[in-house]
């Protein structure tokens, strides 16, 4: 923390406030638009480019509506749910982003060790936002969502973590920057000397990527697993009395939370910004829009899952899937 | 157990399109023991009203029960009319009526099928399969000057002519639907997502269906062969050679398989009709003023949903006495309900879901404990819940 | 099936029941019968129906009001023959006897049929209120002819309105 | 154009409410939501919840027993809220008019902005009149 003005326009704009929310915004037309093209739609078209400022218009608009608190629903826990639903994951996004400005040169804002363990548990506490904020609405299909997505939570949460855990033990750090570091460097040196370990770690690492994204698809409430709020069963299950700002916050704290998986994907196990020829600024941007278009094009596949066939999916496969893989991956680390 | 007591207002808002409809349960512990369908929120009163306007007014209300099947109802209508007038129609409208009512049976079992695929979830399925419907949708268009309504049968025929340089183009966009509605069979009957939602959600067998009169593909799903066309022909039906569909699953997925298999014997019979349609005349006049002897008759049509009937009674005037018309949708309540009932309360909502959306205002749903005297309603979202802690049990 | 042998259904079933419990019988043409019938022979006669010749199916129950009084039909069908039973109903006692331990699938008719024209089905399960709206006033049945929509509309809202009050 | 406008215009959230129609002009407005008409392209989405809605799409001649829920669902929709009429049927009662059970139009139990003649109006007269709306509401 050398010069308060610096940490401040970092905090600020970049790789701060400003610079999430127009990403997420952006990765919010990437995913629109991938699923619009997947389903032989043209998707968002007349704003701006393409309709590259389509969301820019869906936040602002609703920033100005009306916002209606229902008189059943007058309490302050309905009203600042949405608030930390915005801001947890906001706050939580510096850490991720910190492998970026660490390659640059730059001080660092929030880096430290056992920062993952921190990313993991705010994005855990995201979802109580959104129990209580459901509950609180004073609305059936707002208590029915609310329910759903802490039960959703108890069936992917523990996967997630246990799969996030396996870099960690790899790179001997809970300090994502490190995780970094480990990967660009365990990379090269594979590339300089291929082995059949590396070929290990790598197959290893991939069922962890795949198990990882799956959770995340529960954790963002896309299509397979979109049961708190699904359109057709519960109307918008916990966000139905949400209107106005609120939902404004609400959404943008969806687009913020989707890129903030992105970028944890990203860092755990695609080597965050490091790569070749490019700056590593766009090559963290390519890497996360990928990750999102995955995970568009993963949600575009199925239909949705009943709530009880998705809990009991995940105990029966992921759970046992993630335990497999730590433990495959606890052995290598012993063989590296 | 005791504290699950909720209360919804009731706001039928549903972004697939649904019907304004409701039912009431009664349960007695875990276990369904009647249903009340609480319908009527659509009742607009056409019946009374096609009592004070003539016969040709009377067209355009029929054909306005339903926006769906208005074919249907317009061939029943007109049908009854004709008996009771003795009027005899000319060959070829007979052959226009059937080829607008199997282009419109396509249209309408597209349409369930994408409705379907989105209650469950599958929002891709229902943008592929509403895009290929657009092909079925251009051609009554081009037929009839409209996409829905079509206005094209009249007291004494048809309006509209099938223009014979059109016939190529026809069957090339037929051939098209029946491509992609094999398709799309095989994709509902082997995708695992679907199959879960669909297997042995909501049976009900032969016996059953038979004691409460289901008709159509509700019935038809459950192994009864109560197809109008064969039963009773009307028009040229007794002509056509086409296939009843009749599947004994009894489910979800009977259903799907009886309505999409459906779709390709229609085809098959609209490209007939498009071979042996012959020449002639396509109506005789029919005029406005002109009163019907006394008399009565009933007409029976197979609906895409089911058996619809029309019964007219005339008095000599110039507009019916009477006209009771039975739409296909509330001859297939009893055995929904029966589909419902003797389940467990958690497997409620995916039964309403899949038996056919036009029903299924599935959030509504009020239930009545026997032995506690309180009601209330249920979400089909709590339901689910319920069911998992059922099952959990 | 040809019409020969439904005029033989119909025959068979004026000899079990006799001319003065059926009467103005006709079969226009084939798969359609037409008949009256007296209110006390109904359920025998829906049942031996259904039992004898196999008219398993209800179509629907219409309501008719004749103005001398009300009838009742009550369309059931085997495979291809529908056979419609009119019952006639004095106005002054506007019952019927429900046929639905019979036949199942006529639950919901019957309720339409008491809802719309006011005929009551005596002996149904859960006879209440189907398609009108639960404030429309008691007593207003709209199939009946003394109500014309202006009438029907004071009754209701209060005024007349409509583009022919206007 | 002020930001606002420019936003609002470009979003338009609908809800679909079908007030007893015939389901014509109800799988029409579904209808614009598939591939060949697309109303995403404009922003527009179809919601389900009446809180998250601009612009309330209404079909149907409105029986009796549904006017009550279409007064509720038009009260919880969040200020600035618009009202399109789609069908013949919810402008006047279109075919409907003098049956005992209809209300004869939208209009005369909450205030309506946009007419959308046609029974029933094609997907794309519906987002023509989406569209022209909110380019003439004031904003």
């Amino acid at each position: 923390m050398s010069n308060p003005l610096t940490t401040l326009v970092a905090v600020l704009f970049f790789p701060g406030f400003s610079f999430i929310l127009t990403y997420a915004l952006w990765c919010q037309w990437v995913s629109r638009k991938a699923a619009a093209r997947l389903q032989n739609r043209q998707g968002p078209l007349h704003t701006g480019w393409q309709g590259t400022l389509q969301p820019l218009a869906d936040f602002i608009k609703l920033l100005v509506n009306e916002d209606i608190t229902p008189a059943a629903a007058d309490n302050p826990v309905f009203n600042y749910s949405p608030i930390a639903v915005f801001a947890i994951p906001l706050a939580t996004f510096l850490i991720p982003i910190q492998s970026l400005t660490s390659l640059r040169g730059w001080e660092p804002i929030a880096s430290f060790e056992g920062d993952l363990i921190i990313v993991l548990f705010l994005m855990s506490v995201v979802i109580l936002a959104v129990f209580l904020g459901g509950w609180s609405s004073g609305n059936i299909f707002g208590a029915v969502g609310a329910t759903r997505a802490a039960l959703m939570m108890l069936a992917y949460e523990i996967p997630l973590s246990l799969v996030a855990v396996g870099p960690a033990i790899l790179a001997g750090s809970l300090q994502i920057s490190k995780i970094v570091d480990w990967q660009v460097t365990s990379v090269n040196a594979f590339l300089g000397a291929p082995n059949i370990q590396g070929l290990a770690v790598a197959a290893v690492l991939l069922i962890g990527v795949v198990i990882y994204l799956i959770c995340l698809l529960a954790e963002l409430e896309l299509r397979p697993f979109d049961i708190s709020e699904a359109e057709t069963e519960i109307v918008h299950g916990w966000q139905v009395e949400y209107s106005g700002k609120k939902l404004a916050l609400l959404n943008a704290g969806h687009d913020i939370k989707m890129v903030l998986a992105a970028a944890l994907v990203t860092s755990l196990f695609l080597g965050g910004p490091a790569g070749p020829i490019l700056p590593p600024f766009v090559w963290f941007i390519l890497k996360t829009t990928f990750c999102v278009l995955v995970l568009t094009n993963m949600s575009v596949l199925f239909a949705r899952f009943r709530i009880d066939q998705m809990v009991a999916g995940a105990w029966k496969y992921l759970v046992p899937l993630a335990v497999l893989q730590v433990m495959a991956v606890v052995a290598l680390s012993g063989v590296i | 157990m005791s504290e699950r007591e909720f209360v919804i207002p009731i706001g039928p808002q549903h972004p697939a399109l649904k019907e304004p409809e409701s039912f009431l349960f009664t349960v007695d512990g875990e276990v369904v023991v009647d249903v009340e369908p609480r319908i009527g929120y659509n009742h607009r009163g056409i019946e009374k009203a096609m009592e004070s306007r003539n016969y040709i007014q009377n067209l355009y209300l029929t054909e306005r029960v339903c926006g769906i099947c208005s074919n249907a109802h317009q061939t029943a209508y007109t049908g009854a009319v004709e008996e009771v007038g003795g009027i005899e129609i000319p060959e070829r409208a007979k052959y226009v009526r059937v080829f607008m009512q199997e282009l419109e049976r396509i249209h309408s079992h597209l349409l369930w099928l994408g409705v379907a695929a989105h209650e469950i979830g599958f929002d891709t399925m229902f943008y592929y399969v509403w895009r290929d419907r657009e092909v079925v949708m251009d051609l009554l268009e081009e037929v009839s000057g409209n996409r829905c309504n079509y206005a094209m049968a009249t007291v004494g025929g048809v309006r509209r002519d099938l223009p014979r340089d059109k016939y190529p183009k026809w069957h090339k966009m037929l051939d098209k639907l029946a491509e992609r509605t094999n398709y799309y069979i095989k994709v509902a009957s082997t995708e695992k997502t679907i199959l879960e939602r669909a297997v042995g959600v909501g049976y009900l067998g032969k016996e059953d269906m038979i004691r409460l009169s289901g008709s159509g593909p509700n019935a038809r799903s459950s192994g009864v062969p109560c197809d109008i066309r064969k039963l009773t022909p009307y028009l040229i039906y007794d002509e056509i050679p086409f296939e009843q569909i009749v599947v004994d699953n009894g489910d979800v997925l009977g259903q799907v398989l009886v309505r999409t298999l459906e779709v390709v014997e229609a085809v098959k019979i609209c490209k007939w009709v498009l071979d042996n349609i012959p020449e002639g005349e396509i109506a005789v006049k029919f005029n406005p003023l002109q009163r019907l002897p006394e008399g009565e008759a009933v007409y029976l049509v197979e609906a895409q949903r089911g058996e619809l009937i029309h019964y007219t009674i005339s008095d000599g005037r110039n507009m019916p006495y009477r006209h009771k018309i039975r739409a296909p949708t509330l001859g297939n309540i009893p055995s929904l309900v029966e589909r419902l009932k003797g389940g467990y309360i958690a497997d409620i909502p995916i039964t309403i879901a899949g038996i056919d959306p036009c029903f299924s205002c599935t959030d509504r749903m009020a239930f009545y404990d026997e032995g506690k005297d309180k009601t209330w309603t249920w979400t089909e979202g709590e339901l689910s819940r319920y069911r998992k802690e059922w099952y959990s049990r | 099936m040809s019409i020969e042998e439904h005029i033989k259904i119909v025959e068979d079933l004026v000899k079990e029941f006799g001319e003065e419990n059926i009467y103005n019988t006709k079969v226009p043409r084939a798969y359609r019968a037409f008949a009256h019938v007296k209110r006390e022979k109904l359920r025998d006669i829906v049942r031996y129906l259904k039992e004898e010749h196999g008219f398993v199916h209800i179509t629907t129950i219409s309501g008719v009001d004749m103005r001398e009084n009300y009838e009742v039909v009550y369309h059931l069908r085997s495979e291809g023959f529908s056979f419609s039973l009119k019952v006639p109903v004095p106005k002054d006692d506007p019952k019927v006897p429900s046929i639905v331990d019979i036949m199942n699938g006529a639950v919901l008719y019957e309720r339409e049929v008491n809802d719309l024209l006011g005929v009551f089905p005596e002996g149904h399960p859960d006879p209440k209120r189907l398609i009108l709206a639960y404030d429309w006033p008691e007593g207003v049945h709209p199939l009946r002819k003394e109500w014309d929509i202006q009438t029907i509309r004071e009754k209701v809202d209060g005024k007349r309105w409509g583009k022919d009050v206007e | 154009m002020s930001i606002l406008t420019w936003a609002r215009t470009h979003s338009p959230w609908l809800i679909h409410f079908n007030a007893g129609a015939c389901n014509a002009c109800d799988i029409e407005v579904v209808a614009t939501l598939t591939p060949r008409f697309d109303v995403e392209r404009f922003g527009a989405l179809i919601k389900g919840s009446p809180r998250h809605a601009d612009v309330m799409v209404v079909s149907g001649s409105v029986p009796r027993k549904i006017r009550d829920r279409l007064k509720r669902i038009y009260e919880q929709m969040p200020a600035p809220k618009f009202v399109v009429a789609v069908g013949s049927c919810a402008i006047s009662g279109g075919v409907f008019q003098d049956c005992y059970n209809v209300m004869e139009g939208v209009d005369k139990i909450i205030p309506v902005d946009a007419y959308i003649p046609g029974c029933p109006p094609k997907p794309e007269a519906i987002l023509d009149g989406v569209v022209k709306l909110l380019m003439s509401a004031g904003y």
